[in-house]
């Protein structure tokens, strides 16, 4: 028993820390609102050459070998970074679906040249990124299959967060059976990757905030030095202390089925996700607040993460629904 | 106590009623755009011309010299009814009971009709890059130079400021004074000479915000409102409208949460499950709207004797923005995860022009500390 | 239209504000904790005298012919002086079932010589006073009956607010009929007053506790000059502010049955109740919380309040089941 | 990260379980009551003799020599196994820390092992009538007199303070330093000479807490605590120990929401309706006594890597009282209008408890005050 990351975990974290820094800073993501595709130029390939978009795929495919522990605080600095690529439908759902399925596909999925997106029952009516996707990891009455890009149509919606490029999708031609991926345990990775996501979302809100108010003075004093502000960044430091080792613990869950059966593992997961949902919820309500009117411009930062946050805060299941499939397996 | 409705307040409902059906012109572009803001300045050029632009002002000044009841009922008409919103509701709610406290008869005679006819749509020019909730740090100078004042400085977050024809202003008459002293309230026409304007973006991209820079820009004498140092006493009677009944009536909160329970009967029509914790939060939402219309009846009964608001506009400030929040994101997590889709989606409109409410016309914060300090008497240090 | 009280209602009410805090001070209300009875010697009888007993009884048979609107703010007072004795139950339920039922048992209601409580399906399984009063007002079926002292038998228990002496009651003997009397309008009055009885419970818990913060220094400061303590404290206040104005449009509603149908006067009734629930349970957390340690103790008088506050939140619907009551009128 | 239990922890946990089971006196008298207080006593002296009284302290001192893993397993079954509380909560929790890192060895040696046997029940004696949150405005002067100390003044909110053998307290050595100059950390025996105590009612009406009058009370200076003057910086290890791991450990929360999920069974058993609400709080505290227990085993990895708990004690002490409130305020509203009854009401006697939690310790306002200016790095003014 051991609740801490490897030296390598943390390496890891930190190289990829590093890359989204340099590759995907804000402006990069301020890009991705108005451009064509919503991508950040160059950043894929970055990242399927340092082998994150492989980090779930076995050895013996060309991946990495690593598990979900490993995955969550990569996919919580894409939240901090707000990198708008689907790097966790990519790289949480439809690379470990396609080494479960056996399938030939892995190849190209982790080398980069297939970038994927997911369409699952649990993810709502709007999938991400569908319009520039090479191809899907698409639940299709229960069961998984992959889609090439010529094999589904879309029709787009337009997301509040305009770096998430919706999409309705309707599968229309041929897809790959993926026999041997399990369309539950995809959900509850998604579900999951949301959920670090929005901790690393929150974080960024939570540091962008304090630095504000230790910045901004009002009636001669740091805003940051009011007790009511205090009290609201309190509280979001609170529920990130709170949530993210939720996270962590339901991503040892996914990680290990031979000691966690279904029932229990979507019950980690939904912990995770609820309350990561709750937590940054809270972040954007105080950081918000905190911030007072420049937060509320559209051309100050702030605004790129308060829309990635109330966006992620409800996909994949906000914090009630999930909170109502921990009772089922409570049986309460 | 008298709740029944006289037969007289009744036929003014239905009076109202009856003249906003006829005359609603639908969806209309945003007011912060700039076409959106000719067509809703043409909306106001309507309600004036058939006597429903100003209700409560003197006929004289093109209204129709409403009670208080009055307007309130007809507030609530107005709202639900579904016509569009107000372009002119800085002027009319916010600088029109200053002008009439404090204007000159010339300036009466000049602001308040066009203000009620749309010719002149106003913004406010408060805040400043470092006066924010912190008013008194207001440091845009204007000096006397003969019959014109210079200004010079910047002022920011001017709602509507973008298109309006007019600003209000507060700005320092005498740099030497500090806090609360030396300003002055100025009335600036946007083509007054040496201003700049530059919209900002909203939280939704529109620009419903200015930044205003003034170089040497010089304004006529006879645009102060009130006297030359009294800017500071001026402008709190506004701010008393701004926090009080003026600013937020209960129509409007009375006309959203109709619209969430009529939201949740159409989901479950639909065979939508509303479970008992929406269901919760939409009726308390709905009790909260009638808790905001009954207390505002109870304030109006005690104003229409000759009682006063003061720090208590604080109380209904707090409540109806926290409302306005609430019932939106209740709203919000009904649609569960289509919420974040913009397209048709006019609560998720509502909840981001909501967010702003705790934060304008004074941080719900600092609406607490008057709350504590001027109307429970805590100690301020 | 006029949301106002008259100056007799205001009269009325500063008359007796002032019986009660003579009669009734904070001593008063703690003997009733110990005493044989949990009576207040003197109390009932004063108030039977002063007319408090008959405000809803019409003037022909004797009472004041007042309504609903004067009363509640009478329980109002009752609420902030924390009054022991079973008044709601007697003034505003009892009192008027028997005018209703043209019972000639309201002479000696009014006159104080017999003592009610009542027993509603409302209430839940206690009912107050039972043992000390010489009759109640009983739902039994659906219906209103009258039942004297020998012909029920009660069963104690230990409320938290010891001077709210509950019991299960049996009716074991001959009950008068008070056909003519609604059980439905019985337990609406009995909301009604409840809710009255918690703002005034709000309010003492609010004067009590900026008392204590403006006094009580720490860190060389009072304790009301901290951010946080006058946060929780305008949040009290704001909670008084848009409830009380609920109650007394529910009295109006109550008390104008030619213009309220039962339904709408339930709801009515219900926004009161719910909202006055909430503001006691946020008065009394907040008071609690900024007393701190001696909020804490059995001698100071502060827990007699907030043990009331706990008690009348729950007693008669809790705000939850009220706005169930509401969500039914608005068909949603 | 390896979150299985090895097996030597899966034995652990059922050796501990298994002796619970077979030694739990069921429900004893409350410890507030002078008979209870003795029953309490006698419970103590079992787990000694079992070897589960102090499981985290030496072999020597009548521990068991446990890790900070096997410490928390066995909190998780000493609270789930509803055996009595634990009397000596202040001593072994609050004081054995201090003693460990401060203590003298004979001090040690004849504390440590009276603690754990229960031979020596303690209570805290810090607060004063004007040092609550502000623990160093204490005034309680004791002079140096020869060999003992003179002690003049007050002590207040002593939990278990009515009935407890003895005292640890800070006083004032210096009374011409101030605030946090000055202070010493000493031990009372409760029959000091000059010192009377009066037991004070605590919400429930129990004497939880006591009074301390200091009249001339005379003390051995071998009962300072670390090096007279030194009594804040000895006193703040403690305060992290008050606030961290030891105080609240999540076995205790763990513990009350199974009984939590077990009545809302129970009562969908007798067919009485939980509804989303309920259901959605319910989870929502089973929820966050999981988040509190993982947390705590991340802290847990940390501290036997040789971190330390400083001011992110202050995040658990916030989220575990704020937990435990609103988890019997959940239970209660599961009650519905029988809440107020006290007879056979475990959870109206654990809500009035927990109802103290935000209060002591430290307000819960005080400590988000710390995790915005120490976690955080906000501006102290």
């Amino acid at each position: 028993m051991k609740f801490a990351f490897t030296d390598e975990q943390d390496m890891f974290r930190d190289t990829v820390r590093d890359l989204f820094a340099d590759l995907c800073p804000p402006e990069a993501v301020r890009a991705s609102w108005d451009n064509e595709d919503g991508r950040v130029p160059g950043l894929w390939d970055a990242l399927a050459e340092m082998g994150v978009l492989a980090v779930l795929a076995p050895e013996d495919a060309g991946g990495l070998g690593m598990d979900e522990v490993g995955l969550v605080r990569i996919l919580e600095e894409a939240g901090y970074a707000g990198v708008p690529e689907p790097l966790m439908e990519h790289a949480a759902v439809a690379v470990p679906a396609l080494a479960e399925a056996g399938s030939e596909l892995i190849e190209a999925a982790i080398g980069g040249a297939t970038r994927y997106s997911v369409a699952l029952s649990g993810g709502g009516p709007n999938v991400l990124a569908a319009a520039s996707v090479d191809a899907l990891v698409a639940e299709d009455d229960g069961a998984l299959v992959a889609v090439p890009a010529d094999a589904f149509t879309v029709t787009g919606a337009e997301s509040i967060d305009q770096s998430r490029r919706l999409a309705r999708v309707e599968l229309t031609g041929e897809c790959a059976d993926l026999g041997g991926a399990d369309a539950a345990l995809a959900n509850d990775r998604a579900a999951l990757g949301t959920a670090a996501q929005c901790i690393g979302v929150a974080r960024r809100l939570l540091d962008a905030t304090v630095e504000y108010v230790g910045e901004r003075h009002q009636f001669g004093k740091p805003v940051g030095s009011y007790q009511a502000v205090k009290h609201h960044l309190a509280n979001v430091r609170i529920g990130i202390e709170f949530s993210a080792p939720l996270v962590y613990r339901a991503a040892w869950s996914v990680a290990h089925p031979e000691t966690h059966d279904p029932v229990t593992r979507g019950r980690d997961v939904s912990m995770a996700k609820s309350t990561a949902s709750d937590a940054v919820d809270e972040a954007c309500r105080a950081a918000l607040q905190c911030h007072g009117a420049i937060g509320y411009t559209f051309e100050y930062d702030l605004q790129l993460w308060l829309k990635r946050g109330w966006a992620l805060a409800a996909t994949y299941g906000d914090a009630r629904g999930h909170r109502d499939r921990v009772a089922d397996a409570l049986e309460i | 106590m008298d709740l029944e409705l006289a037969s007289r307040y009744i036929d003014f409902r239905e009076e109202c009623r009856s003249w906003l059906q006829a005359n609603n012109p639908g969806q209309i572009a945003s007011m912060d755009t700039p076409e959106g803001f000719e067509v809703h300045r043409e909306w106001e050029r309507v309600l004036f011309d058939g006597g429903w632009s100003v209700p409560g002002w003197p006929t004289a000044c093109g209204g129709r010299d409403c009670d208080l009841i009055e307007w309130l009922i007809y507030e609530e008409e107005y709202w639900l009814s579904g016509v569009p919103g107000r372009v002119s509701a800085n002027g009319v709610n916010l600088l029109a009971p200053t002008i009439f406290n404090f204007g000159t008869q010339e300036q009466q005679d000049y602001f308040l009709p066009k203000m009620a006819s749309g010719e002149h749509i106003w913004a406010q020019g408060w805040s400043e890059p470092e006066a924010g909730s912190d008013l008194a740090a207001i440091k845009t100078k204007a000096i006397r130079d003969g019959d014109h004042y210079v200004l010079n400085g910047q002022k920011t977050w001017c709602s509507r400021g973008a298109f309006a024809d007019w600003i209000f202003c507060i700005v320092r008459t005498d740099p030497e004074a500090e806090r609360h002293a030396g300003l002055t309230y100025l009335l600036v026409p946007a083509d007054a000479p040496g201003m700049e304007r530059r919209p900002i973006g909203r939280l939704d991209g529109e620009p419903g915000f200015a930044e205003l820079f003034f170089d040497n820009c010089r304004v006529s004498v006879d645009n102060v409102l009130g006297e030359e140092g009294q800017g500071w006493a001026v402008a709190m009677a506004a701010a008393g409208s701004e926090r009080g009944l003026n600013l937020r009536s209960p129509g409007r909160f009375m006309a959203a949460v109709e619209r969430l329970t009529a939201l949740v009967r159409a989901m479950k029509e639909q065979d939508h499950d509303v479970d008992a914790r929406l269901r919760d939060e939409v009726t308390d939402a709905w009790i909260k709207a009638q808790a905001y219309r009954w207390q505002t009846y109870q304030l109006a009964a005690g104003l229409m004797e000759g009682a006063e608001i003061g720090s208590e506009a604080s109380l209904g400030k707090v409540f109806w923005s926290e409302l306005d929040l609430e019932l939106h994101a209740t709203a919000l997590r009904l649609l569960g995860d289509t919420g974040e889709v913009v397209d048709d989606n006019d609560w998720l409109d509502g909840y981001v022009f909501a967010l702003s409410g705790p934060i304008y016309a004074g941080t719900n914060e600092i609406q607490r500390n008057i709350i504590a300090e001027r109307v429970l008497g805590l100690p301020r240090r």
